[in-house]
């Protein structure tokens, strides 16, 4: 063990400290500007809960789980897992290492930024001792890690194909900067190393290579060079890194406490948003789960752009992409680091300027509520079904409904009968919460009046807003599938079951990513029939094309969304096609090749 | 008269004469068109291009024309007389030639409803009111004054049609898809105009003709304006004012327009009248010569060796009056043979 | 216009016109509106041209107001129209010849709706007998006195004094001829030269010199339209019409307008005032009107009747500047002087229409 | 002078003088406006339409001749439920078009 450089110091660090200065610094700014840009109540919120106990647990597993082993990938592609891994974890074990290295030989020098990082280089290690032997084993064994991690990528650049990705995300130049001044950081540290390993100790890695390198390189002075270059490419990493995809990695260390405490977007473009744009690693994992991206040129559209288009500031994009997007949620529900793309476009929505605003407030709902005052017929309780408007355009899963009701024996009454008011979440989805906000007062006056103690919903775009955004405290808001799952198991309504009959079940975005809302149904469902699994289901369901959440798709440009949906239901080759939702049973009816029902229609004609 | 060739007379040789004339020929037979004008082709031979594909209508005539050349063609020649014998027809012709004939195919076609009987539109009086004819003549020559870089044009759909007024209460069929192929075309030419149809009902009941309309509406932005036009007046730059009510708004309407195109109705062919009442053939109460029956037999008379090809028993497109012409040439055949 | 087009409409719109021989009704509105006119009918006729015209003191209106303001049943106006048939059936006269438009539209109609149901008319004779023992034989003619001005526009034209021309510049004035809607509205075949372009003003203007001119709104209604003028609260929509119509014949600069109607002459000239006092607007030069004559007014005035025994004074737009167009000599000392030549009273001036 | 009426002005729609710049520029941004056909189902499937008279259908005719008041007084009952998207058959997404419609000021212009 000695220490080579008795100055402790050769330039070569310099770049290095360089790129380091510039990005702490940047970051460190950035995160001030994030938190500084919350509204007040999310920002104390937050602090608080970087001291709690509880929160300081579940920040720091998330951040390890996330950040460095990336479960949520391995999860998903295993390949596209360990690379990501490899390389996270792989770098954060190599600077642990080094620090290790620097308090257990050098501890006078922990102060010098640059001597984890430059270690070999300024210290002589003998592999003699069992500890230096089993440090440098494992410097090399994750160095070897990461390097693998680096090949993969590169192979997954050329070739996506090879790790299981259709399509990857098209880089903008500085990406690319970073990108290959990102794979040329580790075989450089390679070379470095194992030029110096004669020196300053090796292991299974740097020691043959620097046999290798000696063979017909013998010269000692070839590793200052490549220290050197080691050097100059992390600087250009670190300092191209804020501009780059690479700002995921410290803003998605933010990005997890801020989540875990709650935060929600409240502004189109400061705090959580501008995080969460920051935190994108533009994996484009997003594009093939994208439900728009059947049609190629929509590839463009998905979440990742978004992302991208909001660093750039390029307006006319960020609309577009904003206005497209069925806020189906599957991008959400892929993203490693959970980029909350409907939100996040629904808040572009929120800050468009109109020149007319639509006014509610001078609607009279008096009529209707004293009509449900009468159904009531001056008993409280009992079941409100509001059918909402696109199941007046599918008055069969409104007759079926009711019937069920009947057969069950529930005491119910409508609160549409002659077509109500909108829920409001159409508006929602359309950036215009303060409009909805006035529908939401009209409709609780009649929800209220009614004395009911049960609403229930067979829309679920209606269900999501009654349950998310309406103050019906004492009423339950219950989704038609659920209700019925419940009344099938409490043996009110006796399902027959069909033989041979198989059913598959198409969750609704709505209810089911949007509510969780994805066992009931099925359960219902198995009481009629055999119920199969599409392609991809629950979570990972796909939009059925139709969705009100896209402003500007037309309905020639939705047609191929329809049949991919359609196609990934079919893949079974179940008998029936059963949704939850008015909406996808009017999109998919057009273009089906075998019969499409809602749920209470199937229960309706087996009971 | 067996072993005798039997003389089939058609008269007219428009587009149904002469395709009647074609088939009666791959036939065996030897019809002898008989036509009041000095040229064959009829109303089609003065169109310019053809909805839905916009062929040249010369291209149909011609074509037809060529495959008839070896037909007994007898043009500038009228029908001064028509009767009936024992077991056929004789015409007297104008050139002083008697015709014996076993079997004769009405081809006499249509009159154009004549514009100026709608005074309150001005045709005739107003320089820049011209019909649809008119308008397809400037496509085929590009030679009329009062078409010069129109900035503002309308066409008033049902010009003596659907107008028991105008003594005519059937549709004339092809005029909502010629006023639109019209108004197309004049886009096409004159791009910056702003064009209005007004129309009562829009009848785009043919092939293609739907995805007329909606290219009209998409691409060339024509204007179409749910009203029948009151009244024209003349301004005091020579330019019409137009009003009608927009009744899809429930107001009334009034524009100034550089041009006005009317789109004048199918009525029968006068002479077909008065030929089909010589030889006491039925004629309609819609005008138009009466089919023994309009679903089975309609290019069939009630008289035996009296048939009908095309747009002398209504308003026909013309792929309707080729198919006509082929039918009647059929029904001719199968006639003839019968009676040995 | 292609004026040949016009010519060929009028060809087929000929109806026929007895020339002598006719019982005259009044129009009861008239005799207040411009007194002189149906005077100067008669009396061009009677005195002038020779012809024998018939008028009798019994007659009463033909009912047709009453009849267009929805107040009288048909068959009630059906009734007093016999009753007039039979005064000229007592008189020994086939040919009706009336004053007002309405008149000759209200006569007209009921001729035609009894044609078209006899048993109507069987009804209305034996109403007729019952109610005042009288029976009728229908007219054989019935014309518009504007319709025997119209075939007596050439021996007018022969006996002229003035040509309507510009005397300055030689041009023929140009006119606005505006015929009442219930001349040939109703039934086209009724009128000479039809409903569109009736050519029973526009004869009598050419033949005198004159040149009609032609406008967007030529055919629209003067706004008269009885109930929309009866009614005050109405009375914008009457006006609102007549605007309309001003509107449109202002940029051909008209020196005068013809009607033939009662009401029209009345609204055209006195809205003129009406519209200038609301919007200071005026439609003729210099701030002046656009006289608005009757046709017996205009052939008097070419036959050189002095316009004051004509009772151009009674309108509203003052007449001087026409007159002094076409030359015609007039005293201005006499214009309100009365039959006996004492001063009637001289009406008040306008704020804004420009009179002598 | 009070005459105790007045003129009133005129209910037909000049097609040479009325300004339809809204419309104009709307068609520009969905072209699909120009399609329509005037059937109403856009109308008679409406929530809205029930309490308020709102009708896409007489909103892209109402812009065309002009008159604006009645088009803003339709316009600002729309909830955007997207029945009307839903039943067009000239598949005009008339939702978005009463949105573009919306961010539109009287001249045309969009507003920011």
């Amino acid at each position: 063990m000695r220490e080579r450089i008795a100055s402790h110091f050769d330039p070569f660090v310099i770049p290095f400290l360089i790129g380091m200065a510039f990005v702490l610094g940047y970051c460190l700014i950035a995160m001030i500007r994030v938190i500084a840009q919350l509204p007040k109540a999310d920002r104390k919120r937050f602090l608080v809960s970087l001291i709690t106990p509880k929160y300081i647990w579940i920040n720091i597993r998330d951040i390890f789980l996330n950040c460095l082993i990336h479960v949520k990938l391995w999860k998903r592609n295993r390949v596209l897992g360990f690379m990501h891994s490899s390389i996270a974890f792989g770098w954060f074990m190599i600077i642990l290492l080094g620090h290790l290295e620097v308090m257990l030989f050098v501890p006078e020098r922990i102060h010098l930024f640059y001597y984890p990082i430059f270690f070999n280089y300024f210290v002589a290690e003998t592999e003699s001792t069992i500890q230096g032997s089993l440090l440098m084993f494992l410097m090399d064994f994750f160095l070897l890690m990461i390097l693998s991690g680096i090949a993969i990528a590169i192979i997954k650049r050329f070739a996506s194909r090879i790790v299981g990705m259709r399509r990857t995300t098209r880089l903008s130049l500085l990406d690319q900067v970073g990108l290959y001044s990102l794979w040329a950081i580790f075989p450089l540290r390679l070379l470095a190393e194992s030029f110096t390993a004669h020196i300053s100790g090796g292991s299974f890695l740097t020691i043959p290579t620097n046999w290798v390198f000696r063979q017909f390189l013998g010269n000692d002075l070839n590793a200052l060079p490549t220290w050197w270059a080691y050097s100059i490419a992390l600087c250009v990493f670190m300092c191209v890194l804020p501009f780059t995809r690479y700002m995921h990695i410290p803003a998605e260390m933010l990005l997890i406490p801020m989540r875990n405490a709650g935060i929600r977007i409240r502004h189109p473009r400061k705090g959580f948003a501008l995080l969460e744009v920051y935190s994108c690693p533009g994996c484009g994992v997003c594009i093939d789960a994208c439900p728009m991206s059947v049609r190629k040129a929509n590839c463009k559209d998905c979440t990742v752009y978004l992302n991208r288009q909001l660093r750039r500031g390029n307006e006319r994009r960020i609309e577009e992409i904003s206005d497209k997007c069925l806020l189906c949620g599957k991008c959400t529900a892929v993203c490693q680091v959970g980029a909350q793309g409907p939100e996040l476009r629904v808040a572009q929505r929120e800050r468009r300027k109109y020149a007319l605003s639509p006014s509610f407030a001078g609607i009279n709902v008096r009529p209707m509520a004293s009509a449900v005052v009468n159904g009531a017929g001056g008993e409280s309780g009992g079941v409100l079904y509001f059918a909402g408007c696109m199941t007046q355009l599918t008055p069969s899963i409104r007759r079926a409904t009711t019937s069920l009701l009947d057969k069950a024996g529930v005491r119910w009454q409508m609160m549409d009968p002659d077509g109500g008011l909108c829920c409001g979440r159409p508006l929602m989805m359309a950036g215009r919460s303060e409009q909805a906000r006035e529908l939401i007062a009209k409709n609780l006056e009649i929800i209220r009046a009614s004395g009911c103690d049960t609403l229930l919903l067979s829309c679920p775009i209606c269900y999501r807003i009654f349950k998310e955004e309406y103050a019906l405290e004492g009423i339950r808001v219950v989704h038609h599938s659920v209700f019925f799952q419940e009344l099938i198991a409490a043996g009110k309504l006796q399902v027959q079951r069909e033989d041979g009959l198989k059913l598959v079940w198409h969750d609704p975005c709505e209810l089911g990513r949007g509510c969780g809302i994805y066992d009931e149904p099925r359960a219902a469902l198995a009481a009629a029939g055999e119920v199969i699994e599409a392609g991809k289901h629950h979570a990972e369901s796909i939009c059925c094309g139709g969705s009100l959440g896209s402003l500007t798709l037309s309905f020639e440009q939705r047609r191929p969304m329809v049949q991919n949906a359609l196609d990934n239901l079919t893949v079974e080759n179940p008998s029936e096609i059963v949704t939850g939702c008015p909406l996808c049973l009017a999109t998919f009816v057009r273009a089906a090749d075998r019969p499409v029902r809602d749920i209470a229609e199937v229960l309706d004609s087996h009971s | 008269m067996v072993n005798r060739t039997p003389v089939i007379a058609i008269i007219g040789a428009g587009i149904a004469g002469l395709e009647a004339a074609r088939q009666l020929s791959a036939l065996g037979y030897k019809p002898i068109l008989i036509e009041k004008a000095p040229v064959t082709g009829g109303h089609v031979a003065e169109w310019n291009r053809l909805f839905p594909d916009m062929s040249p209508a010369a291209d149909l005539v011609q074509s037809l024309e060529a495959q008839t050349a070896k037909v007994r063609t007898m043009t500038s020649t009228e029908i001064l007389s028509i009767n009936r014998l024992k077991d056929g027809y004789s015409l007297v012709l104008s050139d002083g030639n008697i015709l014996i004939c076993q079997a004769v195919l009405f081809a006499t076609g249509f009159h154009l409803f004549d514009a100026s009987k709608k005074e309150e539109y001005g045709y005739g009086i107003y320089e820049r009111v011209i019909t649809n004819r008119d308008l397809e003549q400037w496509f085929n020559t590009r030679h009329d004054a009062r078409i010069h870089n129109p900035k503002a044009m309308g066409f008033v759909h049902c010009v003596g049609s659907r107008d028991i007024k105008a003594g005519n209460t059937q549709c004339s069929k092809v005029c909502c898809i010629t006023a639109i192929k019209q108004a197309i075309e004049i886009k096409e030419e004159f791009p910056d105009a702003e064009v209005y149809c007004f129309y009562m009902d829009l009848r785009l009941f043919g092939k293609k003709y739907e995805d007329f309309y909606i290219k009209a509406q998409r691409d060339h932005g024509i204007h179409f304006i749910r009203g029948r036009v009151s009244e024209v007046g003349e301004a005091i730059d020579g330019r019409v004012v137009v009003k009608a009510e927009d009744t899809l708004n429930g107001k009334p309407v009034k524009v100034t327009l550089d041009l006005l195109v009317l789109m004048a109705g199918i009525v029968c062919n006068p002479d077909a009248q008065h030929y089909a009442r010589e030889i006491g053939v039925a004629v309609d109460d819609d005008g138009f010569l009466k089919s023994r029956d309009n679903v089975a037999s309609i290019t069939e008379s009630s008289r035996p060796g009296v048939f009908f090809a095309g747009a002398c028993t209504g308003a026909k497109t013309v792929p309707e009056t080729l198919a006509e012409a082929r039918s009647a040439a059929l029904a001719i055949h199968q006639y003839l043979s019968k009676r040995g | 216009m292609i004026y040949q087009g016009k010519q060929k409409i009028w060809a087929d719109y000929q109806k026929e016109i007895p020339d002598n021989h006719w019982f005259y009704v009044r129009s009861c509105i008239r005799q207040n509106f411009f007194p002189a006119s149906e005077k100067y009918f008669l009396k061009i006729c009677r005195d002038m041209l020779g012809r024998d015209i018939y008028e009798s003191e019994h007659h009463t209106t033909c009912a047709g107001i009453a009849y267009h303001c929805d107040t009288i049943p048909q068959e009630t106006a059906m009734t007093v129209v016999a009753r007039q048939f039979a005064l000229m059936t007592e008189a020994g006269y086939d040919n009706l010849v009336t004053s007002c438009i309405t008149s000759f539209g209200n006569y007209t109609e009921i001729l035609e709706t009894w044609r078209e149901f006899p048993e109507l008319e069987a009804r209305i004779r034996e109403d007729l007998w019952k109610a005042c023992r009288r029976e009728f034989n229908k007219p054989k003619y019935v014309a518009h006195a504007s319709d025997l001005m119209y075939k007596l526009r050439g021996e007018i034209a022969e006996r002229a004094q003035f040509q309507l021309v510009h005397r300055a510049t030689g041009e023929p004035l140009r006119i606005v001829e505006h015929i009442g809607c219930h001349y040939s509205k109703m039934f086209p075949h009724k009128g000479v030269g039809g409903a569109e372009y009736p050519c029973v003003l526009s004869g009598m203007a050419e033949a005198w010199g004159g040149q009609v001119i032609d406008y967007p709104e030529r055919r629209h209604c003067c706004g008269f339209g009885f109930r929309q003028y009866f009614v005050k609260a109405n009375r914008g929509y009457s006006l609102s019409n007549t605007h309309k119509k001003f509107e449109s014949m202002e940029p051909y600069h008209p020196d005068m307008i013809i009607t033939n109607c009662p009401g029209c002459p009345y609204f055209l000239d006195r809205w003129q005032y009406v519209i200038s006092e609301m919007n200071g607007k005026t439609y003729g030069q210099n701030g002046y009107g656009i006289p608005a004559l009757t046709y017996e007014e205009l052939a008097g005035l070419v036959l050189g009747v002095d316009p004051w025994d004509l009772g151009l004074q009674v309108h509203q737009v003052a007449v001087e500047p026409l007159l002094d167009k076409i030359g015609i000599p007039y005293d201005p000392a006499r214009k309100y002087l009365g039959m006996d030549e004492k001063k009637i009273m001289t009406p008040g001036l306008p704020t804004s229409l420009k009179c002598c | 002078m009070d005459f105790g009426f007045k003129l009133s002005p005129s209910s037909a729609v000049n097609l040479d003088t009325v300004d339809h710049a809204r419309y104009d520029r709307l068609v520009r941004l969905e072209p699909d406006a120009l399609t329509c056909i005037g059937c109403g189902s856009c109308s008679a499937t409406c929530t809205a339409a029930p309490w308020s008279g709102m009708s896409v259908r007489k909103v892209i005719l109402g812009l065309q001749r002009g008159r604006d008041d009645e088009v803003d007084a339709m316009l600002s009952r729309c909830m955007l439920c997207g029945k009307c998207t839903m039943v067009c058959p000239r598949g005009i997404n008339t939702r978005h078009l009463i949105l573009t419609l919306c961010r539109l000021n009287r001249k045309g212009e969009v507003v920011r």
